[in-house]
């Protein structure tokens, strides 16, 4: 019996989907106020730090008194209401039962590609990428690009990453044509970079993750540039256990996921040397990117309570900032606003 | 009666020569023994004891073992003791001595002499020929024990004298790994150990056909341990890695039990965060895949036995349950992420992890249904029949309560199959890596109101929310953890697999205890 | 085939049961109705949910008035659903390879990176790239060749030990041995495959990377070793079954000749039974080819041919980790190599499945003694 | 199935049967050896008569023209050497061979009047009306009380279900009545009185058997077919069985088959002689077959010559 | 399993005895029985004998204090009723007993002067010496040749394995010998002699009987046991088996179990009549028990009054 109202539920998302346009009452893909129906998110392993804190917050709905994850009265936020009460209750939405959120957000992982491919299949609310849809979907033709509305929740400074051994042993440093050059299978061996006798590992991420596509895009000047790693995973976190448990790794990732015996080195790029923790966030670092919040055929109000909650100066200092990522500009931050829909109260 | 005769019908006392070969096995499973504690860092392969490395150490006990295989062959070959050996080791041991004296010389040749495949090729031929030789022309005494004497012999000298030692390294041209002495050395020894104990037992009954008996017996025992020792050490380690974070912060109170990691999701404000998500979720999945499949499987396999004539029907019947019994997970994961999800809300759902578990769980069901239905002897079916009575009643009041015992392990031994199953759920219920408690599905929603539009009564049993939506379960959320285990440890994936084996091997243990206890019950 | 076989059956099913009108017109309600569920199910029409509603009312009324009479047609559908779903994931899974089948040709079997020749004619075309989504080049070869390479190795470990381990349970054993034995291998059978991943994943790829330093975590060796590990338990288990079938009388026949234990099960129960545990094997190849979660995790994954062919500590990628590796971002036509991909794997299980199934129908004939 | 076999059929099945019953039919035709038995008449009606019965499996002709009246309330004892066909007749007689595949009957068997082979038999009501008992014990695997009543219940004679006991309505006074009747019957009360909710298979062979007896009579037959009822048992139940036999033939039309022709001499009133090839080559009373047949072969089967 | 039974176990059985036999053993008590047969005296020498030999299985006493001395080149029957462990005790005397589980023998066999269930006994020679034929065929599903050369080419007495033959060192001219001895031993060398490939599986089921019995010879056994050898087997093939057994008893010392009296009758030299519950009750001369036996048990098993 469960068929018809999975029936009945695209029919009216396909229909709500016509009238489009951007913060008119209950369009896109969720339901109306009272469904109870939770908002999903999948794809990009870059994003999800940001998307599933706040998500993980948001479900746990924490009173105005918690200092720790909300305390109303640090961000010109005056409120006595929950968490997600506040955020949600800007749109009207308002949660059953007391202490729950007005409704859940459940956030997927995978990568980029898989955000934009459900987000663009109505399986997901909200595709998390770390590059941008153009570059993920080569092939789609311009109107199913222009479909998608982007919402920029932060910018990662792409690192490059060694083994310890490796940085240890000296390689702290790297040009850009090295880089290329190792990842073309040009370079093989540490011996070549000033590192020991030791054959490079090259780790890549899955061909249509974010961080592969831009790395390629910003490193080769290509999003489809040919590379070959030795190996390839799926997630950021298992790129990063890799390279902690090798000892001759090398491998492009997230900022935040850089730690424990995942060391991330300079990089030297037209006679400028980018060095982690210093100024990656440099505009000139080529290997910055945008992290994507992309919502597909308009901004619905759910959609827009959440999204609205990580562009917030509260949603960067807290979800953005202590995942190593860089916060959006005051002015980008604006300019993101603007796209949601408008608060209903 | 001569006094062969009768020695060939009663057997002596055991003899000097069996204590011999029987001390010489004792050497080579202290031998073993070391080895394998080398290879599981139990022990460094430069480890010293009594003033010498391990790896000598290994070559003093295979040495020993070789020259004592030797000398059983010899002792036996000049009649120095009694045996019954054959006129040939035989043609198998033969090309196994063979292969294995060519890969020696070959590798000696090639490697550690560094002459091309125009030297190294002939020489090893010649070798391995040789080593066929002995094991074919002489009698069986020799050619069964002087190879792998021989064999042994050498790899012990070969650690003796460190050619290969601790500071060894051979890294092949072709292949992209270096053979290490933490791998080589143990691995030597544990081949030159089991190919000399081998002989040995054969010399320990004798040679001949209970010689070979004996030989052979005692390496498919030792596989059978080595097989078994596979779980324990697999079962022990997950326990020992997993039992510590599975009770982190448990405590049995005046409110009752308090057991962090299975009462709690994943959330910013827990203490010890748990996987009560995963637990429910496998829990429906496993509940509504049995709803599913279990009456479709069984009604099934009724019709199958009791109604269907053997012919067409039945084959294309039976080819389609072995296809679907042996078609990979993920190829059914792909069926559903293509076919199902788009057709069941467009997102992955814990109701298409149902269908998917479901249809793996037809095929096992059917199976041991059609068995057990089977097994449920006729004289049931005639002595009902006899007494007037229908078939459909037949089958329901005496068929399928007799087989029930076999449908009910069938079904527990399936469920602990499909419950650990993780590529379909990955591809069509996964959604958060790391669900809070709140994100478990909440199937049941039993509510019942009168309405005053048709048909009068808002009734629900099930909530179609929680099914329409992505739920995790124990595999998942252990995929998640190798994915995407942001900020959490790697003990919290060892607790999860600790749980999920919990969960699975209590499915098998109690599938297969029931299946035991049937049959007894039957027997007796 | 399939048509024939249904009208047959439904032919000796009217035989039996003297069928009156309202039985037959409330059965050919009920189809109608379940028809028109499935229909609309496939072609989503949104129509479930009141055909299934009719199709309920239909059966009350069958139940009711004819018991014996519904249950058979009942059962008969679950058989026929049976049928239906194999069916439905055969036919779906051709029909969305097809796009990339008649995109790639031949090539989607045989295409490779740069082309073969042999003394300068080319065997095998070259596409420039096994597996690019950008230019739309897809090349089955290398996912091929490393289920090849895996599956070899699997069956390396696991026909020998696993075929001892059922000589073992089913004539060597004392009873002692085999009742903590053969439940051990059972639950062998039942460790899942992520556990096997999480343990290759953190532990087992980091000691082969530092024992054998190879340059990347994760190889075919590796792999090939934990499914050989993991598919023992199939053949143990299908093995010791038909060893099992060699009647006793036969072996009784053999001891009472005067031959040992070890030469009665070599030369008399291993040949008689060599059918099924041919058998087995095969079967416990199909689990090794299936094998996916555990590979995946420790795969590299990357689609390319390790260099030479033979090198098994190669780091690439198999039919299944290739699947599982790029479902979630694959557009249209990379999903339908995916499918491809699915539907090599599909047959060849399928193949070795039923060959396994006919040698064990050998088997059973044989011993009747035809 | 139901179609008389036509005469040139018959004429065949004499061809074959003299041909494969060469090595038994010494010197006799198979008309001739009709005639020794066709004359068999008694007193009182018959509640079965069969004509011309002829079963095949397959290629196999098992059963040759057998054409026999057996007289009600008496019991009528099937002898003859293994393979003889004794247990294919007996199966003919309440249609239990529809049930094995390769059986092929022809020929008519009339109880009450009625040929059963006629289209349209209701083949629940006639073994209802013609029980079975088989050679070994078969108890279904539940309690006694359930073993017995199993007939009633399923033909809803009795309804003892939860919901005519949640309802009240149920017939469990009936049931417990019915079940001490045909233990009483069957000889098996005073052993199993107290104990009529265990298993059944907990009961030994012979009381098994009784028990199968006692669950054949409680759907009230009027024919008991047995075969080789007592072939499992020891002779103290073997002789408890027969006794019981002697006693239903008051009540009931009883047919057994029996390798035994001792225990045929004991309990039967009349005795049918069938020889390998699935000849009836002899039927009179059993005094009469035992003292003095008819047929040579008959009397070398009976003084142990042969088989 | 080797001790010899203590005398407080002889007592105790020979209580269960008298309980679990009083169905059976009437007025008789073991001793008594015992004594009837213990007589037996025969010329020449035993081949095997056997003293106290006591077999349960689990909690079931099969065989209660056998001690018979069987004589060497000579036919010697058992006989008795259904389950009376005829066979139970022919699988004593080579130990194939030890290969069911359940299966607890005590007491001695000997055989050359040896109790064959002292520790150490070789048991493959032993089997080599004491062949067996099984009730029912089975041939191995091999070559008619290489079911007769199995026994000598897993002895090492005949190599004609794939190396052998390589070496051009094999005894295919002794196998061919020895298979065509064997075979004209048990009658069957001129049915087979033009298809020695062909699988024994397609011979039939007559032949594949005498195609055992020819294996077993092959072995050059000193004694030959055979439970039932002719019991699935139709007259003629029946008949030629006891041709072959009569022939036999002029080499070898055969041990036959049979259900038929009259095939003892027939070709036995001496019978042991074993009853219900596993014991002996008579052993003599064959004429002696079939014309006129001591006890009075023994004659109505003989002469039909029960079993
Ligand atoms: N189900 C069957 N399929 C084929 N042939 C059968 C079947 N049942 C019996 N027969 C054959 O029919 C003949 C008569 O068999 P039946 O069982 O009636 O003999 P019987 O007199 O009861 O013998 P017994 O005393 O051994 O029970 C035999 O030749 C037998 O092989
Ligand atoms: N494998 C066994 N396990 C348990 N009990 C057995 C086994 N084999 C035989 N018996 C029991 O031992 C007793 C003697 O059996 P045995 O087979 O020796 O009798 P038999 O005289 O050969 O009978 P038959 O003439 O039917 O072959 C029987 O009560 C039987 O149930
Ligand atoms: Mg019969
Ligand atoms: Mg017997
Ligand atoms: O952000 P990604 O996970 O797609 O690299």
């Amino acid at each position: 019996s469960g068929d018809s109202g999975a029936g009945a539920e695209a029919e009216a998302g396909g229909e709500a989907s016509g009238s489009g346009g951007e913060g008119t009452g209950t369009q896109g893909s969720s339901g109306s106020q009272s469904d109870g129906s939770p908002l999903t998110a999948d794809g990009s392993s870059t994003v999800y730090p940001i998307t599933s804190d706040g998500a993980a917050v948001w479900n746990s709905n924490p009173p105005a008194d918690d200092e720790e994850y909300w305390g109303p009265g640090q961000y010109d936020i005056d409120t006595s209401e929950n968490m997600a009460d506040y955020w949600g209750g800007l749109y009207g939405f308002s949660s059953s039962e007391e202490g729950q959120p007005p409704f859940l957000v459940n956030v997927g992982l995978s990568h980029s590609g898989t955000g934009v491919e459900k987000v663009k299949n109505g399986q997901v609310d909200i595709g998390d990428s770390s590059a941008p849809v153009e570059d993920e979907l080569p092939d789609a033709d311009q109107s199913t690009i222009d479909k998608f509305v982007d919402h920029v929740v932060g910018v990662d400074g792409q690192p490059i990453v060694v083994s310890n051994e490796i940085y240890e042993a000296g390689v702290t440093k790297l040009t850009g044509d090295e880089l290329r050059a190792i990842y073309k299978k040009e370079i093989t061996n540490w011996s070549e970079v000033g590192g020991p006798d030791r054959e490079i590992q090259a780790v890549g991420r899955a061909e249509g993750s974010g961080t592969d596509t831009a790395f390629r895009a910003n490193l080769y000047g290509d999003a489809q540039a040919e590379m070959s790693p030795d190996i390839r995973k799926g997630q950021n976190q298992q790129v990063a256990t890799l390279v902690r448990n090798s000892d001759n790794a090398i491998a492009y990732m997230a900022l935040a996921f850089v730690g424990d015996g995942v060391s991330a080195i300079s990089l030297e790029l037209d006679g400028k040397t980018y060095t982690p923790g210093e100024n990656l966030s440099d505009k000139g670092y080529p290997l910055s990117r945008d992290l994507h919040c992309y919502t597909y055929d308009g901004t619905s109000e759910k959609e827009s309570a959440f999204l609205r909650m990580l562009i917030s100066d509260y949603g960067q200092t807290m979800f953005v900032e202590p995942n190593n990522y860089f916060v959006l500009s005051d002015a980008r931050q604006e300019e993101e606003m603007g796209k949601l829909a408008e608060p209903s109260n | 009666m001569s006094d062969a005769y009768d020695r060939n019908l009663v057997e002596s006392e055991s003899s000097t020569y069996q204590r011999l070969a029987a001390s010489i096995v004792g050497v080579g499973i202290l031998a073993f023994a070391f080895a394998l504690a080398a290879l599981f860092d139990l022990t460094a392969i430069d480890a010293t004891f009594v003033g010498l490395s391990l790896s000598n150490l290994l070559g003093v006990g295979t040495t020993l073992v070789g020259l004592g295989v030797v000398g059983l062959g010899a002792v036996s070959y000049v009649g120095y003791v009694e045996t019954t050996p054959d006129r040939s080791a035989g043609l198998v041991p033969a090309v196994l001595f063979g292969l294995l004296w060519f890969c020696v010389a070959g590798l000696v040749v090639s490697q550690t002499f560094g002459f091309g495949a125009l030297v190294w090729l002939p020489a090893a031929l010649l070798v391995g020929a040789g080593a066929a030789g002995v094991a074919i022309f002489p009698r069986e005494d020799i050619g069964s024990t002087l190879p792998a004497g021989a064999f042994a012999l050498l790899v012990g000298l070969v650690f003796l004298t460190n050619v290969i030692g601790p500071d060894w390294a051979w890294s092949p041209t072709d292949f992209s790994a270096t053979f290490t002495p933490k791998i080589v050395v143990p691995f030597l020894t544990v081949l030159a150990v089991l190919v000399a104990s081998w002989a040995a037992g054969k010399a320990y009954d004798d040679f001949g056909a209970r010689g070979r008996q004996t030989g052979a017996y005692m390496l498919i025992a030792l596989n059978a341990l080595g097989i078994l020792s596979v779980l324990v050490i697999l079962v022990a380690f997950v326990v020992s890695k997993g039992i510590g974070p599975l009770f982190e912060g448990f405590s049995v109170g005046a409110s009752g039990i308090d057991w962090p990691f299975v009462q709690n999701g994943n959330q910013l404000t827990n203490d010890v965060n748990g996987v009560f998500p995963a637990i429910v979720g496998t829990f429906w999945l496993v509940v509504g895949s049995v709803i599913m499949a279990v009456p479709l499987a069984v009604g099934a396999a009724v019709f199958l036995t009791e109604y269907a004539e053997e012919g067409r029907f039945t084959q294309v019947v039976e080819l389609a349950t072995n296809g679907l019994w042996s078609t990979p997970s993920i190829v059914f994961g792909l069926f559903g992420y293509a076919f199902l999800v788009p057709r069941l809300g467009n997102s992955t759902s814990l109701l298409s992890g149902i269908f998917v578990l479901g249809f793996m769980l037809i095929p096992l069901v059917l199976i041991t249904s059609r068995e057990a239905i089977n097994a449920v002897p006729d004289e049931y079916r005639d002595a009902s029949a006899a007494l007037g009575v229908s078939q459909w009643q037949t089958i329901k009041s005496v068929v399928v309560p007799a087989a029930m015992p076999g449908v009910i392990t069938g079904v527990i031994l399936g469920v602990g199959r499909i419950a650990g199953e993780t590529a379909p759920i990955l591809l069509v219920m996964s959604g958060s890596p790391f669900p809070s408690k709140r994100q478990a599905p909440n199937v049941l929603d039993i509510s019942f109101s009168f309405t005053s539009s048709f048909p009068f009564v808002d009734a629900s049993l099930i909530s179609q929310e929680a099914l329409l939506n992505s739920a995790s379960a124990l595999p998942y959320q252990l995929y998640a953890i190798i994915t995407a285990g942001v900020g959490q440890s790697e003990a919290f994936g060892w607790g999860t697999t600790l749980v999920l084996l919990l969960v699975v091997l209590s499915f098998y243990a109690v599938g297969i205890a029931s299946r035991a206890y049937f049959r007894n019950k039957l027997r007796s | 085939m399939a048509e024939s076989s249904l009208k047959q059956s439904f032919d000796t099913f009217r035989a039996a049961e003297d069928i009156d009108a309202s039985a037959l017109l409330a059965g050919a309600v009920g189809v109608v109705f379940l028809l028109t569920a499935l229909t609309s199910f496939v072609l989503r029409l949104g129509l479930e949910v009141p055909a299934i509603v009719g199709f309920v009312v239909v059966l009350g009324y069958g139940w009711y008035a004819h018991q014996g009479l519904t249950a058979k047609a009942v059962t008969f559908l679950m058989t026929v659903s049976t049928v239906l779903i194999l069916g439905m994931i055969t036919v779906f899974l051709v029909l969305e390879s097809l796009h990339a089948f008649r995109l790639m040709g031949v090539n989607m079997l045989v295409g490779m990176d740069e082309p073969v020749t042999v003394f300068g004619v080319t065997v095998l075309p070259g596409l420039g790239n096994f597996w690019q989504p950008s230019s739309a080049t897809y090349s089955l070869v290398p996912a091929m060749w490393g289920t090849f390479v895996t599956t070899l190795i699997a069956t390396a470990v696991a026909a020998p030990l696993g075929v001892a381990c059922a000589l073992f349970l089913a004539e060597i054993a004392p009873n002692w041995a085999r009742e903590i034995v053969k439940p051990g291998i059972e639950i062998l059978a039942g460790i899942p495959s992520i556990v096997y991943g999480f343990i290759g994943f953190t532990v087992l790829n980091t000691y082969v990377f530092q024992n054998f330093q190879t340059p990347s975590q994760g190889s075919f060796f590796l792999v090939g070793g934990v499914i050989g590990v993991m598919a023992l338990p199939t053949v143990v288990s299908v093995a010791e079954d038909s060893l099992d079938t060699v009647p006793d009388s036969m072996k009784d026949g053999a001891l009472a000749l005067g031959s040992t234990d070890w030469q009665t099960m070599t030369s008399i129960t291993l040949p008689a039974a060599f059918s099924g545990v041919s058998a087995a094997v095969l079967l416990g190849v199909g689990r090794a080819i299936g094998e996916t979660m555990a590979a995946t995790v420790i795969l590299g994954n990357t689609v390319g041919l390790p260099q030479p062919l033979y090198d098994v500590f190669g780091n690439n990628v198999t039919l299944t980790t290739l699947i599982a590796s790029q479902y979630g971002d694959a557009g249209e036509t990379q999903l339908s190599a995916l499918f491809a991909a699915g539907v090599v794997l599909f047959v060849t299980v399928l193949f070795l499945s039923l060959t396994s199934l006919r040698i064990e129908a050998k088997l059973k004939q044989e011993l009747s003694g035809d | 199935m139901s179609e008389t076999t036509s005469k040139a059929q018959t004429q065949a099945d004499a061809q074959t049967g003299q041909q494969s019953g060469g090595t038994t039919v010494e010197g006799e035709t198979q008309e001739e050896l009709r005639e020794e038995w066709v004359q068999y008449e008694f007193d009182g009606q018959p509640a079965i008569s069969t004509r011309d019965v002829n079963v095949h499996y397959g290629d196999d002709h098992a059963l040759h023209d057998i054409s026999i009246d057996i007289p009600k309330n008496s019991v009528t004892a099937l002898i003859g050497p293994s393979g003889c066909g004794k247990s294919t007749f007996l199966r003919c007689l309440n249609r239990m061979n529809d049930r094995i595949k390769a059986a092929d009957v022809s020929g008519e068997v009339e109880f009450n009047g009625k040929n059963i082979y006629d289209k349209g038999t209701n083949l629940v009501e006639l073994r209802k009306r013609i029980g079975q008992v088989f050679q070994s014990p078969n108890p279904f695997p539940k309690s006694i009380r359930k073993n017995i009543s199993y007939g009633p219940r399923k033909h809803g004679d009795i309804d003892v279900s939860l919901l005519s006991r949640l309802l009240g309505r149920d017939d469990s006074d009936e049931e417990d009545e019915l079940v001490e009747r045909c233990l009483r019957q069957a000889a098996l009360w005073d052993e199993v009185k107290d104990r009529l909710d265990d298993n059944a298979l907990g009961l030994s062979g012979g009381q098994q058997q009784r028990l199968c007896i006692a669950r054949a009579l409680a759907t009230d037959p009027e024919v008991l077919l047995m075969d080789e009822p007592a072939s499992a048992l020891d002779p103290i139940a073997t002789s408890r069985i027969e006794d019981l036999i002697s006693d239903l033939a008051e009540d009931y039309t009883v047919v057994i088959v029996t390798h035994s022709m001792q225990q045929a001499a004991r309990i039967s009133d009349q005795t049918a002689v069938f020889l390998t090839g699935g000849y009836l080559v002899e039927y009179d009373d059993t005094d009469k077959i035992f003292e003095n047949p008819e047929s040579q072969r008959v009397e070398d089967y009976i003084t142990g010559k042969f088989g």
